[in-house]
């Protein structure tokens, strides 16, 4: 039958994404793409699990969604307990909070543009895989700098660990403040290290341009129409619309770039809608308001994107004073706002890292930080509470509903990249499409594809796993009745092999 | 010392020892009549006049408040000295001619009649004849001042102050104890000598608990001795001889430490009263087992008399076995003495009261034991009616007036087959013996269980039935269970026996059944230590780990079970035993 | 990266790569490791390498690490073969040592889940009551997805497993000595947790504030008192999991000031950590009185979630009872 | 003993915990007095209700057990003074995690049975084991699953 001339191409698994990702690729009769489908295999249902909990246990139970930013979950879960409780914390305890959470940041993006992404352009999208991991960077920068890099990331999580415990879960939020406050000796730990961490973050800026803005190629290819989508985009702000990731309302841009939203973390139901298909386990989120029109971009797919990428778009300007220099260098290179380019993410990142560096600086020297007054003991009886923060990788709600033990009856949780999976969906569909024709794939095609993720730095359920390049990849082309016709492997060490 | 002589005799006595005290030692008779040993010498009465030589003359004085004098000669029976007496007397009996006393003294005298007659002559024969050792002894030994006199001369009279009844007197009766005529009459006098139950507690001060106590040593009893009352009297101190009377005693709570306990508190009787059919407590003479031990008794109410209430000897007498015992209603158990004692009763009856009829109600005759069953063979040969079957109730017969007072006691007689009223006039019930009603108390405080009948438990009922399931801790008597005398004797010999070897060994077995902690494995957490009853165990302050001290360890395993680092080990009983054997249980 | 160092391989299962954190956070030892060893796989693409893995010769894998709970298939799959091709296989991280806090969905089943997460939650718009499925037919294209379990196992309870490194996650302290046991070759007996054997009291800094004889008449939740930063948590009336959990954790969350919840488990000794943990707390509860009990208990309001927060599958029953269908 | 494998009629297996001084003592007593009770009691000494480890109580359901009985002295009359409290403080947090465990915590009783209530040790097992013969077979069996695991395995 006919069917047998149409094609199947699999790659599986793609990293950085929980359980792994898996791309299902099918070809029509002409070897054309016919759909790219992008499925996540995993779910853990901490939504389900979450019933019959303490509430104030939640902070503790949801960080486990993800070990790489469960001080996002920490913090968007503690926040809702704020709510659940409705009582704020003193000014020192949220101080505490938001220094701990920018220190975070920090770390993650450093993290995420040294080890994860970045290698892609440090090193190079074309490089041999074997070079293209944070071994490669330091290759390319150098082994001191690639020491400052590990040196500063563990400066930072030390720093986590001195007030919340644990860097991994940590256990500082509770209803009402934090759990233990920050000694002066502390404080100046935050303040010496704060002060290297902006050093450094302009550095990796400096890095950043050097390597990739320098270089005609890397910026053709972020602008090219692989990578590009017109969706809507959102993020949190501040009262005066500049991003932040601790708190403020929930800013949404249409694909022109006008402002179709603002709304508080408690609205978020009226503005955003899951939705499922059968092929995945992740939910794809779309604008309520706007609707599920399928994986499309345009105005009128309320497919939308989130990340740094995103959280500038939405911004009026960063809130520190180099951010925002960078802010405004990053629109005037890449033709104003808003930005569709998915690869550029990149740079947003390493401006919401200075950003971020900038911000713990402030937090790190203001006089209150030490005050021991760090806990408002709840009084109320608890209902209902949301809370939001900007996760590394998007926007994340938390949402509970207690019984009057302050006992989690339901719980309701939008993770950071769930909000992204339509747009990362349609970014491999287009990878696809644009790159693959035939049973010729090449490894160029692959890593593109590849990047056509990364750039997300998507983290469902938050699982970025691994030391990059050394990511094997395998390419089958079959017929439908999944005989093999051709397949094509690149082992950890980089080298393509055709069988 | 000084030496003296009297009626030739020649003496030593003490200084300040009375003439009167000197003759007494040596049994020379000086009559007296104001006179008390346990007074002041009053000298009133005149009549133990003594003759005592001075030089060349002579001199008549009172012996009672003379104290004898170096080298004194005194002699007692001179004529001078009898004239003075009659003197005396003949004056007394002018005025007093009834007085027994005076009319004794007097006929000693050889004095028939008085010469002269008194303006105040008082016939009485009990009338006062101013000894006034009666004012003495409430003032001198009681210490009460009751009682005084008043007017003088021949107008003396004793009064309670302003002839008021007195608020000092606190009804000792010893002034009417002393009085010499019987003028002064205590209104307790009358019960002198009546058993203990007919009076509200014990009639003197001083008194035998029971009249087979044990050990016989008589007791004070503080609400009616004098001492308690006036801080006077003493008089039993003065006279006891080996001084064994102390009053200064107090009652006391003794602690004891004692490694081993042997608990015998014995049994209660059951009351029959509620056994409403057997009409105990509400119909006459009818009586429960103990009563009837004590109208038995020598020493009870009617000196050993079997009496009934109208003070007559019994016609026929009803004993009726198992009450409360072998009873759904009340102990299913045999009480195991009744049947004894009932016929020890029938025996008794037949002895004190040949003539009535004895009639034994019984289930089952139970003469276990040695002698028993000979016993019951002869009380049958000595007339004692036996019938089996158990009272159905016992009624008033009273419908006639020669039937009145008698009692019919309705039964079944199986072995006949019929069924029975028999009238009798007495009816002794056999109660059973059932555990004391604080039986719970007691076991608490021993960790001592009960069985089912309520009597506390053995270890076990053949091997070891006087031990307990706590080391240390022995029953013997009733206290274990329904048993005779030798019973008793034998099984509290028995613990006693078991307890001395224990203490003889001087050293203890325990269990080997402990806790362990094993330190590589303790946290310290201290979970452990506020479980353990017994204070086992202890915290290392160096090692910073807990300790079980095994010694003081019993094995209950509380705190194997909850050391929440499986740390401790609970040999006999550890973990590891444990889920063998619920696999072994579970895998049928 | 040559043949001629030992190869390591890293994979994950139902985890959330705090494991793979844990690893980078070696810091700059984490170079010393990658050229100790030839780390042949890192968590990725066990899957699809199988053919390559089965090229292999049987344990021709010195070691593998492998964090995470079995949720899936493909997981179980997984840990099979790893198990197959490996010398030593470790359980790395309380996920795969006790089943971790996803094993909390041992509580409910897949239908149960799926349904929260598809259809009931609030912010899903699912007209048509998609559910994702095993195998699917999507406008011709056939495609597949993992099967769901309806329970959450520890690795153990997959396949053999040769030694444990516990906690959520596993301190760095912890990682390195174990990575310095395997490559000396000086390993303690099989099926040991590579951490010490005392409960967490032991190494507390606040041991020496709980009292000889501690008794509590009620139990406080974190966040309904001001926690004291020096004083013993159970002596505060918190319910502290230390005293039934394996030290080795250098008490981070008691620096934190927040009570143990028992991420590294019960010691050797104990089988079930729960029901030890049950019966200490219980135990020092001051009343005799079933009613007084009973109100004490009420202050902790959640059991099950308390006490196998992080080992519900490694627990004697495992999971909720299933309700026969 | 045979356990019919449909629900509605079965033999109920059902652990008894025993303390030595008391319960024990009346079990031995409702022997020794030739009392009827129900055979479903498999029954463990120990030496006292305080001895009682929770963890066991959860080994008994998972190796089968359909109930559990725990019985000690009477409060007041424990041998070792409270350790029967203790039991009665663990039981009644145990139940409550029964009941999260999805077990009905009727298949767990608690009672205190003297060495001289023979009658009551045999009431009450017979009394149990008709509770938990209605409750119905406790089925803990985790459902295998790894026949699923083959059908996934495409490539």
């Amino acid at each position: 039958m006919a069917e047998q001339t149409r094609r199947r191409i699999q790659i599986d698994p793609i990293t950085r994404l929980e359980g792994h990702g898996k791309i299902d690729i099918f070809l029509d009769d002409q070897g054309k793409v016919e759909r790219a489908y992008f499925q996540v295999p995993e779910l853990r249902g901490f939504e389900k699990f979450a019933e019959g909990r303490p509430a104030e246990e939640m902070p503790q139970i949801t960080s486990r969604i993800c070990g790489v930013c469960p001080t996002a979950h920490h913090m968007a879960s503690t926040k809702a307990l704020d709510s659940l409780y409705r009582v704020g914390p003193p000014a020192a305890a949220r101080k505490i909070r938001e220094l701990v959470y920018s220190t975070f940041m920090t770390e993650d993006h450093a993290l995420h543009f040294y080890i994860l992404g970045g290698p892609d352009f440090v090193v190079g999208p074309t490089a041999p895989a074997a070079e293209r991991n944070v071994l490669g960077v330091i290759g390319k920068v150098g082994l001191e700098v690639g020491l400052k890099v590990i040196g500063m990331r563990r400066k930072l999580r030390d720093l986590i660990t001195l007030v919340a415990g644990k860097v991994i879960h940590p256990v500082l939020g509770l209803p009402g403040g934090v759990a233990k406050p920050i000694k002066p000796d502390e404080q100046k730990l935050f303040q010496q290290t704060a002060a290297e961490a902006v050093e450094f973050a302009q550095f990796t800026l400096g890095v950043f341009e050097n390597v990739v803005l320098k270089n005609s190629d890397y910026v053709n290819l972020i602008v090219s129409d692989y990578f590009t989508h017109r969706t809507y985009y959102m993020g949190l702000v501040d009262k005066n619309n500049r991003v932040n990731f601790y708190d403020g309302t929930i800013r949404v841009v249409s694909p022109a770039g006008k402002e179709t939203a603002n709304f508080r973390a408690d609205q978020y139901l009226d503005y955003v809608a899951e939705h499922v298909e059968p092929w995945s386990y992740v939910k794809f989120c779309y604008l309520k308001q706007v609707g599920w029109k399928g994986f499309v971009e345009g105005d009128d797919s309320g497919v939308y994107c989130v990340a740094p990428l995103a959280r500038l778009n939405v911004a009026d300007g960063m809130a520190t004073p180099l951010a925002q220099a960078a802010y405004e260098q990053f629109y005037a290179t890449l033709g104003g706002k808003p930005v569709h380019h998915t690869l550029a993410n990149h740079w947003a990142r390493v401006i919401e890292l200075l950003y971020a560096a900038e911000r713990m600086r402030e937090l790190a020297d203001d006089p209150e930080l030490t005050d021991p007054n760090v806990r408002t003991l709840p009084t109320e009886i608890p209902r209902e509470g949301i809370g939001v923060v900007e996760a590394p990788r998007g926007t994340l709600f938390h949402h509970y509903q207690t019984d009057e033990r302050g006992v989690i009856k339901k719980a309701n949780l939008i993770v950071a990249t769930q909000n992204n999976s339509a747009r990362i969906a349609m970014s491999v569909d287009k990878a696809a499409k644009g790159l693959i024709s035939g049973a010729e794939v090449s490894e160029g095609l692959l890593n593109m594809v590849e990047m056509a993720f990364r750039a997300y730095d998507p983290c469902h359920g938050c699982a970025t796993h691994s030391l990059p390049g050394s990511m094997p990849l395998l390419v089958r082309v079959r017929n439908r009745n999944g005989e093999t016709l051709t397949t094509l492997r690149r082992d950890s060490d980089g080298r393509v092999h055709r069988d | 010392m000084i030496s003296l002589t009297i009626d030739g005799i020649a003496t030593q006595v003490a200084e300040g020892t009375t003439i009167l005290q000197a003759a007494k030692l040596l049994e020379i008779r000086i009559p007296t009549l104001c006179y008390h040993p346990l007074l002041k010498p009053f000298g009133a009465c005149r009549v133990c006049v003594v003759e005592v030589q001075r030089g060349a003359s002579y001199e008549v004085i009172s012996a009672c408040n003379t104290p004898g004098r170096e080298g004194m000669v005194v002699s007692t029976d001179t004529a001078r000295v009898l004239a003075a007496r009659r003197l005396v007397l003949e004056l007394m009996l002018a005025r007093w001619p009834n007085v027994p006393v005076l009319r004794q003294l007097a006929a000693e005298l050889g004095l028939e009649q008085p010469r002269f007659t008194s303006t105040l002559r008082d016939e009485r024969p009990d009338a006062c004849v101013l000894c006034l050792r009666c004012v003495r002894i409430c003032e001198e030994v009681v210490g009460a001042c009751a009682i005084g006199y008043e007017d003088r001369g021949i107008l003396r009279r004793v009064v309670t102050p302003f002839n008021q009844e007195s608020e000092a007197c606190i009804a000792c009766g010893a002034c009417a104890h002393v009085c010499l005529t019987r003028h002064i009459r205590f209104e307790g006098e009358d019960y002198k000598g009546k058993p203990a139950e007919f009076l509200l507690g014990p009639n003197t001060a001083i008194y035998m608990p029971t009249a087979q106590a044990v050990p016989k040593v008589p007791s004070i009893d503080p609400e009616t001795c004098i001492h308690f009352k006036t801080g006077g009297c003493q008089s039993c101190v003065q006279v006891c001889e080996p001084g064994a009377v102390n009053h200064k005693m107090v009652d006391e709570e003794i602690e004891l430490d004692a490694g081993q306990v042997l608990v015998a508190t014995g049994f209660d009787l059951f009351d029959a009263t509620p056994m409403a059919q057997y009409g105990y407590g509400r119909l006459d003479n009818i009586y429960a087992a103990l009563d009837i031990e004590r109208m038995l008794n020598a020493t009870g109410p009617t000196g050993g008399r079997l009496l009934l209430k109208n003070g007559q000897p019994p016609r026929a007498v009803g004993i009726v076995h198992c009450v409360g015992s072998r009873d759904e209603n009340h102990h299913r158990y045999c009480s195991r003495v009744c049947c004894m004692y009932a016929l020890k009763f029938a025996h008794l009856v037949k002895e004190r009261c040949p003539q009535a009829e004895v009639y034994n109600f019984y289930i089952d005759m139970r003469a276990f034991g040695k002698g028993y069953e000979e016993f019951y063979s002869r009380v049958l040969h000595e007339g004692a009616n036996v019938i089996r079957g158990k009272v159905a109730e016992v009624v008033q017969a009273g419908w006639s007036k020669q039937e009145e007072g008698t009692l019919l006691i309705r039964c079944e007689d199986t072995l006949i087959g019929r069924f029975r009223e028999i009238p009798v006039d007495m009816v002794i019930l056999c109660n059973a013996i059932e555990p004391r009603q604080d039986a719970g108390r007691v076991g608490r405080v021993f960790g001592l269980s009960r069985s089912p009948d309520g009597f506390f438990l053995e270890r076990h009922p053949k091997l070891d039935p006087m031990a307990t399931m706590t080391d240390g801790l022995f029953v013997a008597g009733c206290a274990q269970g329904p048993k005779d005398i030798p019973d008793s004797v034998a099984q509290a010999s028995g613990a006693a026996a078991r307890i001395l070897a224990t203490i003889s060994k001087g050293v203890v077995e325990i269990d080997p059944i402990r806790a362990e902690i094993d330190e590589a494995l303790c946290s310290g957490c201290r979970t452990c230590g506020p479980l353990c009853p017994y204070n086992a165990i202890e915290y290392l302050e160096d090692k910073k780990v807990s300790r079980v001290n095994s010694t003081l360890c019993k094995g209950c395993g509380t705190c194997v079970a909850a050391c929440p680092s499986g740390a401790i080990t609970g040999y006999g009983f550890n973990d590891a035993q444990i889920n063998a054997e619920l696999e072994g249980i579970l895998t049928l | 990266m040559t043949g001629s160092k030992p190869k390591v391989a890293f994979y994950w299962c139902a985890s959330c790569g705090g494991c793979e954190e844990a690893v980078v956070d070696l810091a700059e030892k984490i170079l010393d490791v990658v050229a100790a060893v030839d780390i042949v796989f890192w968590p990725v693409a066990l899957d699809f390498k199988r053919k390559d893995v089965e090229a292999m010769a049987d344990g021709s894998i010195v070691a593998t690490f492998l964090n995470g709970a079995i949720r899936t298939s493909e997981q179980e799959e997984m840990a099979r073969l790893l198990r197959r091709k490996s010398q030593v296989l470790i359980a790395f991280g309380a996920c795969s040592h006790l089943g971790g806090i996803p094993g909390l969905g041992n509580l409910w089943d897949r239908a149960a889940i799926f349904h929260r997460a598809y259809l009931e939650s609030p912010s899903t718009v699912n007209p048509e009551g998609t559910v994702p499925q095993p195998n699917c037919q999507q406008n011709g294209h056939s495609l597949t997805l993992p099967v769901f379990f309806d329970t959450v196992r520890s690795l153990d309870q997959v396949v053999e497993v040769d030694y444990y490194i516990p906690g959520c996650a596993p301190p760095a302290g912890i990682i390195a000595k174990a990575v310095q046991a395997l490559l000396s070759g000086n390993l303690p007996p099989k099926g040991s947790v590579l951490a010490g054997d005392k409960a967490l009291c032991e190494e507390c800094p606040r041991k020496d504030t709980r009292p000889e004889k501690l008794t509590l008449k009620e139990f406080k939740r974190p966040h309904q008192i001001l926690i004291d930063p020096e004083k013993c948590m159970m002596a505060q009336g918190l319910v502290c999991m230390g005293p039934a959990t394996r030290g080795g954790c250098e008490s981070r969350c008691i620096n934190g000031n927040m009570p143990c919840t028992g991420c590294f488990g019960p010691t050797d000794n104990v089988r079930d950590y729960g029901g030890k943990a049950l019966s200490a707390i219980a135990s020092i509860i001051d009343s005799t009185d079933p009613a007084e009990i009973e109100s004490i208990l009420a202050k902790i309001p959640d059991p099950v979630g308390t006490l196998y927060r992080y080992s519900l599958p490694a627990s004697l029953l495992r999971r909720k009872k299933v309700e026969a269908a | 003993m045979t356990v019919a494998t449909n629900g509605d009629h079965y033999e109920p297996r059902i652990v008894g915990f025993l303390c030595n001084w008391c319960s024990y003592t009346g079990a031995d007593l409702a022997g020794t007095s030739r009392m009827k009770s129900a055979p479903n009691l498999r029954i463990v000494r120990v030496m006292c209700s305080g001895r009682v480890d929770p963890s066991f109580i959860l080994r008994a359901f998972q190796l089968g057990a359909d109930g559990v009985l725990v019985a000690g002295c009477h409060p007041g009359d424990c041998h070792y003074q409270e350790g029967n409290f203790k039991a009665l403080r663990r039981m009644t947090f145990l139940k409550r995690l029964l009941n999260d465990f999805g077990i009905d915590e009727r298949r767990l009783r608690l009672e205190w049975i003297s060495a001289s209530e023979g009658e009551k040790f045999a009431k009450v097992s017979t009394e149990f084991a008709e509770q938990v013969r209605a409750l119905g077979r406790l089925r803990l069996e985790v459902p295998e699953e790894v026949s699923a695991v083959e059908e996934v395995m495409v490539s």
